[in-house]
C-alpha cells in the first residue's frame, strides 16, 4: 500500500483515537473501531474519519432506517427503476417514464429558513435530472406550529420565500403542496419537497462509474467551504443547548443550476455514448457522489487529485473539500477519450467542468492532495458496506392505555362552528403561499393549486400526470400503522378525485430519535402501514428519504411520513377538479360516514389537542370507494369530485361551493357532529341531473344524494339535528384570508 | 412568416413561446441564442420570460449586454415586431429600446396569477384582434413587474397612446395600472403578463392568441404594402 | 434626526450569486482589471433625536441582528451621521 | 489594488416596496422612532493597480453607468479607498 501521508494541521490519527474526536464528527465508539480493526486494519487520518463520518451517517448510509425500508412494497409491472437510484422511474407508455422523488430539509431549514429551502429544491432537482429527466412539477409539503409571534412568521413567510425564489428562477412550476400547522412542530418545522420529472426511456442514466480510466468530471459551482459535513448535521437532533450547532450556510444559486441542468440533459441526450454515468452532489458532497458512483460500478477503484476540484476558497483542506456541501454540482464519469466532447458541452453552457480523477484498478478509494495520498480506503467500506443497525422498537407510553371512546364534538351553532373551523390554519386556502410559486411557466398545468391533485398534461399525448402530497400526522400519532395507511390512502383520493389512476409513491419519513424504542415504533409501524396500503392501491414505492432525529428537548414531532403520489389521468377529458359546475347538479356523498372523530381537526379545535384511539380504517373499502369514483369520472358521469379529509364533509362541501360562486342546498339523515367526522374512504361529488340514473346504477348503495347544486350563492345543508346556513361568499372570505391575515 | 425567439442564460419561457406559436398560431419559428449576432430572415422577435443571469443586480440589467443586443436595436429600429414578456419587458427597457422600468412588485413578493387587463390601444401591431376596452385574461408571474416612470415619460406614454394594457386590479403597484406599453413608433411592445400561457383553453385561457394572431395579421399587411 | 448608515456584506465563506454575476458581467464587458466584485446591502435610517449615543448604539445593534443582517451569513457595520445628512 | 466602494440607492421620488417593508417590520417590532428607511446596494470592488485617478474616475463612472445603476430610478456615488481594506 502507498504510504499515507498525514495532514500536519489537523489532529493526528492517534489524537483522533485518544480524544475521541470522531464523536465529533458523529461516529460512535462502536464504528471508529469497525473503521480501525475491520475496514483500514490501522488508524484512520483526519481526512479519512470525515469521509466515514459522512458517507456513515443516517443521511448518506440509511444505517437506522434501512431494515425498515425493505419491508416497502416496491413492486410492480410499470415500474422501471424502484429505490436506490437518484429517483425512481415508471413506464407510463409511449417509451415515456415518469421520475419522482422527495427530500426533507428540515434542519437546514429550521437553522436558515430562507437558504434552507432554497438548496432543498435545488437538492431534489438535481436528483431528477441527473436521471435524464426534465423537472416539470414541484411539490412542497409543509409543517409549522401556529404561528404566534413576529418570529414564526417571519419564519414560515422565509420558508415560503426561498420555495418559490428557486423554483421560480429555474422555471419548474410549483404545482402543489400541503400545509399543516400543529405544535407539534414548534422547535422542528418540516420542509420537504418533491419534483417530478418527465423522459424517454431509452435515455436512463445510473449513477455509476465504471471502466478503468475513465474519467471522474466535476460539474458546476466552485467548492468552498459550505455545510462541512452537513450530512452528519442534519443527522443529529436538536436541542436548546446545542442551538449553536451551526456550519457555514449553503446559498442556493438557481441560475447556476439552470445552466447545469440544461447542460447535464445536453450531455445525456445528446452525448450518450461518451457518458458513463452522472450523479448530482448532495449530501456529503464529492465524498458521497464519487465512493456511491464507485461503488455501484463495482469492481473497480477511483483515484481523484483534489488540487483539480474547483475552489472558491483559499486554503482548503482534503477533508472541507471532500464535506463540502457547495450547491449545484454534479459528478460525471466520462468514457476515456471523450473528455474534451464533453467538457466542450458544458463551456457552451457556461458551466465550469473539469476532469479530477479516474476509475482505476483494484477497489481503493484514493485521494491525492498537494501531490500527497491523503485518503485509501476500500470504496465499498464507505458506501454499500457502511453499517446497518436494527434497532429496538418498543410501544410509546402515549399510545398505552388509550381511551377506546370517540371524542364527540359539541355544538350549539353549527354554522358558527363551520366558520371557525374554516379559519383553521390547516383547513383555510394556502392561496398566500401558492399565489408566491410559478404555477404555469412549461405550460403544461392544467389543474394548478387549489384544487385536490394538481394535473400536469403530457404535450402532445392525450394524458396527463395528477401529482399530490399527503400526510397527517395527528393520525400517526394515535396510531403509527393505521396512520400510515390513511396517508397513502388520502393521496390515492387526491389522485382518484382528479381523474387519475395511481402510478406510485415517493416519501419522505419525518420521525424522530430512531435509538429510542418508542420513536423507533413509530417509524417502523408507519412503514408497515404505508406498504400495506400501496400494496393495496397497486402503488409501489419508488423512491424516498428519511428525516430521523426530529425531536426537540426529547419530544419527537408527530411521526409524519409525507407521502407524495403520481397517477396517471388516460385522456384529458377526465380531469376533474373540486368545483361544483353548474347550478342543478345533484350532489352525493359517496362512502359511509361515522362518528370518527379522535385526531380530527374539530377535536383538536374543542380541545386544543388529539388524543384517544384513533378510528378504524378498512382499506378494501377504500379502494372499493375509490375505485367507483375511477368508473364514474371515465363513464364522464361527474361534474366534481372532492376527497373528504381534515374537517370532515361540511369542510368538503364548502369547498367545492367556492371556486365558482355557486351554493348548495342540502339534507341528509347525519347528525351536526357528523358532519365534521373524519372518516376516511369518501367523497363528495356532483352529477348532471341527466346522468343520475347511471350514476346510481354504478354506485348503489355506496352514495347517498345529498341535494342539489344552487346558483344563489347560498350554502344550505340540513342535518337530523340543525343546519348550516351561510352565503358562500362570507364563508369563501374566512377560508381564503385566515392565512394571509395569520402571517401578516 | 417567421419568429425569432431570443434564449437568455436563464430564460425559461422560451420553450412556451416556442409551442405556442408552433402548435397554436402554426408559424415558422426558431429559438436564438444570446450569442448570435443577427437577425436577418425574421419578421418578429419574441423576448421570453424567466430569469436573465437570475435577475441578479437587477432584471434584465445583465441580459442586455449579450452579442445579440446589437442586432435587436437594430431590427426594432427597422420598424418590425418585437415582443417583450415579463423578464422580456425587463430587458427592453434596460437596454432602452423602451421608457420606464420595472422594480419590485409593492408587496415585495412574487405574484403569480389569472389577472383581468383592458386593452387601452386596439389599434398596435399587438392588439389590433381586439377591440378597445375589451376586457382579456391573462396569467401573470413575476416579482419585478412594478411599472415606474417619471410624470413626463407617462404624459408621453398617454399623448402618444402607447399604453396597450392596463391591469382592471392593479397587482403589483405599476403606475397608471400599465401592464404593457410601446416605444414611441409602436413596434415595442413590453408586457408583463404572459400571452403565451394563454392559447388553450385546456390550460385556462386562450386570450393570448389575440397578440400573437395580431403580429401575424400586420406583417402579413405590411408585406402585402411593401409588395403591393 | 440623525442618519445611520448601515452596511450589510456576506461573510468570507458565503456564496453570493449575485456578485459573482455582476463580477463576470464586467468582465465580460471587457473591465478587466477588476479583480474582485462584494455585493451587500445598504441602509439609511433616520432616527428620531433624543437618544443617547449608548442607547442608539444598542437600539441599531439590535435593528441589525434582528433584522437588517442574517447573523448566519451576514456582517454589518455602521455610522451614525450627526445630522441629517442630504443625499 | 484600490478598493473602490460604490452606493446606489434609490432616487427620492421613488418608493421602494423593500424599504417600506422593512420599515414596516421594524414599527411593528417597536422602532418608533425610525422615521424613513433607505435601502440601497453596496459595492465593493477591488481594482487592480496602475490607473491614473483620472481613468479610474472614468473606468468607475462607466460601471456605474452601464451597469450597477439605473439612472431612470436611482442614484450613486463612490468612495475610492487607497489600499485594499480589509473586511
Ligand atoms: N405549500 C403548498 N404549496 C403549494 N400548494 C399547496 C401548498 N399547500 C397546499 N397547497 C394546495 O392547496 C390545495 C389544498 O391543499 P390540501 O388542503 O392539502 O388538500 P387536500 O386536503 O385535498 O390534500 C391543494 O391544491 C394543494 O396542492
Ligand atoms: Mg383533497
Amino acid at each position: 500500500m502507498d504510504k499515507v501521508i498525514e495532514q500536519t494541521t489537523e489532529a493526528t490519527p492517534e489524537q483522533i483515537r485518544d480524544q475521541k474526536l470522531y464523536q465529533a464528527m458523529g461516529l460512535t465508539d462502536h464504528e471508529y473501531r469497525l473503521i480501525k480493526d475491520d475496514v483500514l486494519h490501522r488508524l484512520p487520518n483526519y481526512t479519512e474519519v470525515g469521509l466515514f463520518s459522512g458517507m456513515w451517517s443516517e443521511h448518506c448510509s440509511y444505517k437506522n432506517s434501512k431494515p425498515v425500508l425493505k419491508k416497502f412494497f416496491t413492486k410492480g409491472k410499470h415500474v422501471v427503476k424502484g429505490p436506490g437510484e437518484g429517483a425512481g422511474i415508471i413506464d407510463i407508455g409511449d417509451n415515456q417514464g415518469v421520475v419522482f422523488k422527495a427530500e426533507s430539509h428540515n434542519h437546514p431549514s429550521a437553522v436558515e429558513p430562507f437558504q434552507g429551502a432554497t438548496t432543498g429544491v435545488g437538492g431534489i432537482l438535481r436528483d431528477i435530472f441527473s436521471m435524464g429527466a426534465r423537472p416539470i412539477a414541484s411539490l412542497d409539503s409543509l409543517r409549522f406550529s401556529e404561528p404566534q409571534t413576529d418570529q414564526d412568521k417571519y419564519f414560515i413567510s422565509q420558508i415560503v420565500a426561498g420555495i418559490s425564489a428557486y423554483g421560480n428562477c429555474i422555471g419548474v412550476p410549483t404545482v402543489g403542496g400541503d400545509t399543516a400547522f400543529d405544535d407539534a412542530y414548534e422547535h422542528n418545522p418540516l420542509v420537504n419537497v418533491m419534483c417530478v420529472g418527465l423522459m424517454d426511456l431509452d435515455k436512463i442514466e445510473v449513477g455509476a462509474a465504471a471502466g478503468v480510466g475513465n474519467s471522474i468530471v466535476y460539474v458546476g459551482h466552485k467548492t468552498g467551504r459550505d455545510g462541512i459535513n452537513g450530512a452528519s448535521f442534519a443527522s443529529f437532533q436538536f436541542d436548546s443547548e446545542h442551538e449553536s450547532q451551526r456550519s457555514a450556510v449553503q446559498v442556493g444559486d438557481p441560475f447556476e443550476e439552470k445552466l447545469v441542468m440544461e447542460a447535464c440533459l445536453d450531455v445525456i441526450n445528446n452525448h450518450a455514448k461518451a457518458l458513463v454515468g452522472i450523479q448530482d452532489m448532495g449530501a456529503a458532497g464529492l465524498v458521497s457522489s464519487s465512493a456511491e458512483m464507485g461503488s455501484k460500478a463495482g469492481g473497480n477503484g477511483m483515484v481523484l487529485d483534489l488540487d483539480l476540484v474547483p475552489q472558491r476558497e483559499t486554503g482548503m483542506s482534503a477533508f472541507e473539500l471532500m464535506l463540502s456541501e457547495s450547491q449545484e454540482r454534479m459528478l460525471l464519469c466520462v468514457k476515456a477519450g471523450h473528455e474534451a466532447e464533453v467538457l466542450n458541452v458544458f463551456a457552451d453552457h457556461g458551466v465550469d467542468a473539469v476532469v479530477i480523477g479516474h476509475v482505476t484498478e483494484g477497489h481503493q478509494y484514493q485521494l491525492r492532495h498537494h501531490g500527497k495520498l491523503v485518503a485509501d480506503v476500500p470504496v465499498d467500506s464507505l458506501a454499500s458496506q457502511a453499517p446497518v443497525y436494527h434497532r429496538e422498537s418498543a410501544v410509546p407510553e402515549h399510545l398505552k392505555n388509550v381511551d377506546q371512546r370517540q371524542f364527540s364534538p359539541q355544538i350549539t351553532n353549527p354554522t358558527e362552528t363551520l366558520k371557525r373551523l374554516l379559519a383553521q390554519l390547516t383547513i383555510a386556502s394556502k392561496e398566500s403561499i401558492y399565489e408566491t410559486y410559478d404555477t404555469q411557466v412549461q405550460t403544461n398545468t392544467v389543474v394548478a393549486p387549489g384544487s385536490d391533485a394538481a394535473v400536469v398534461r403530457v404535450r402532445h399525448y392525450d394524458k396527463a400526470l395528477a401529482i399530490t402530497t399527503d400526510v397527517n400526522g395527528r393520525y400517526l400519532y394515535l396510531n403509527p400503522r393505521i396512520g400510515g395507511q390513511m396517508a397513502v390512502a388520502e393521496a390515492a383520493r387526491n389522485i382518484v378525485a382528479s381523474g387519475g389512476v395511481p402510478l406510485g409513491i415517493t416519501d419522505c419519513l419525518n420521525f424522530g430519535n430512531p435509538e429510542k424504542p418508542d420513536q423507533f415504533y413509530e417509524l417502523d409501524q408507519a412503514v408497515i402501514g404505508m406498504s400495506e396500503a400501496c400494496e393495496k392501491f397497486e402503488a409501489p414505492v419508488i423512491s424516498g428519504n428519511v428525516s430521523l432525529n426530529n425531536e426537540y428537548d426529547n419530544v419527537p414531532i408527530y411521526p409524519t411520513p409525507m407521502v407524495g403520489m403520481v397517477g396517471l389521468i388516460k385522456g384529458l377529458k377526465h380531469v376533474t377538479t373540486q368545483d361544483f359546475k353548474q347550478a342543478g347538479d345533484l350532489v352525493y356523498i359517496l362512502g359511509q360516514t361515522h362518528d370518527d372523530f379522535n385526531g380530527s381537526q374539530i377535536q383538536k379545535m374543542q380541545t386544543g389537542k388529539i388524543s384517544g384511539k384513533l378510528f378504524d380504517f378498512d382499506l378494501d373499502y377504500e379502494v372499493h370507494i375509490q375505485q367507483l369514483t375511477t368508473q364514474a369520472i371515465q363513464k364522464e358521469l361527474l361534474n366534481s369530485a372532492h376527497d373528504i379529509s381534515e374537517g370532515g364533509l361540511i369542510a368538503s362541501i364548502a369547498e367545492s361551493t367556492f371556486g365558482n360562486q355557486l351554493g348548495v342546498d342540502l339534507s341528509s339523515d347525519l347528525t351536526v357532529n357528523q358532519f365534521f367526522s373524519e372518516t376516511q374512504s369518501r367523497f363528495v361529488v356532483s352529477v348532471p341531473k341527466q346522468k343520475q340514473a347511471e350514476f346510481e346504477a354504478l354506485v348503489g348503495e355506496n352514495a347517498t344524494r345529498l341535494g342539489k347544486v344552487v346558483d344563489d350563492n347560498h350554502l344550505f345543508v340540513q342535518a337530523t339535528d340543525g343546519y348550516f346556513d351561510i352565503d358562500v361568499d362570507a364563508a369563501r372570505d374566512i377560508w381564503k384570508g385566515a392565512l394571509a391575515c395569520r402571517l401578516k | 412568416m417567421k419568429f425569432a425567439i431570443l434564449a437568455f442564460p436563464g430564460s425559461n419561457c422560451e420553450m412556451d413561446l416556442y409551442y405556442a406559436i408552433q402548435d397554436i398560431i402554426k408559424e415558422d419559428v426558431e429559438l436564438v441564442s444570446y450569442k448570435e449576432s443577427s437577425l436577418t430572415g425574421f419578421d418578429a422577435v419574441l423576448i421570453p420570460g424567466g430569469f436573465s443571469y437570475g435577475d441578479y443586480l437587477r432584471s434584465g440589467a445583465i441580459a442586455r449586454f449579450s452579442p445579440i443586443v446589437p442586432a435587436l436595436q437594430k431590427f426594432a429600429k427597422s420598424g418590425k415586431p418585437v415582443l417583450g414578456i415579463c423578464n422580456g419587458f425587463q430587458i427592453l427597457t434596460e437596454a432602452g429600446l423602451l421608457p420606464g422600468s420595472l422594480q419590485k412588485n409593492v408587496s415585495a413578493k412574487f405574484i403569480c396569477k389569472t389577472e383581468p387587463l383592458v386593452v387601452n390601444n386596439a389599434d398596435s401591431v399587438f392588439s389590433s384582434q381586439f377591440n378597445a376596452g375589451q376586457v382579456i385574461h391573462l396569467p401573470i408571474a413575476h416579482g419585478d413587474g412594478n411599472y415606474y416612470c417619471d410624470q413626463e415619460t407617462l404624459r408621453d406614454l398617454v399623448a402618444n397612446n402607447q399604453i396597450v394594457f392596463r391591469y382592471q386590479n392593479n397587482p403589483n403597484g405599476s403606475v397608471a395600472n400599465i401592464a404593457g406599453i410601446t416605444n414611441r413608433a409602436g413596434n415595442v411592445l413590453g408586457m408583463m403578463p404572459h400571452p403565451e400561457r394563454a392559447v388553450e383553453t385546456v390550460l385556462g385561457s386562450s386570450d393570448g392568441i389575440g397578440i400573437f394572431q395580431s403580429i401575424v395579421n400586420n406583417v402579413a399587411n405590411r408585406e402585402v404594402v411593401a409588395h403591393g | 434626526m440623525t442618519l445611520v448608515k448601515v452596511y450589510v456584506t456576506y461573510k468570507r465563506s458565503i456564496l453570493n450569486p449575485e456578485a459573482q454575476a455582476v463580477h463576470s458581467a464586467l468582465t465580460r464587458l471587457g473591465y478587466n482589471d477588476i479583480n474582485d466584485v462584494k455585493l451587500g446591502k445598504y441602509f439609511e435610517l433616520t432616527v428620531a433625536d433624543g437618544k443617547s449615543k449608548a442607547d442608539l448604539d444598542q437600539e441599531i445593534n439590535e435593528i441589525c441582528d434582528k433584522l437588517l443582517a442574517n447573523y448566519n451569513m451576514e456582517n454589518y457595520h455602521y455610522e451614525i451621521a450627526e445630522t441629517e445628512a442630504a443625499q
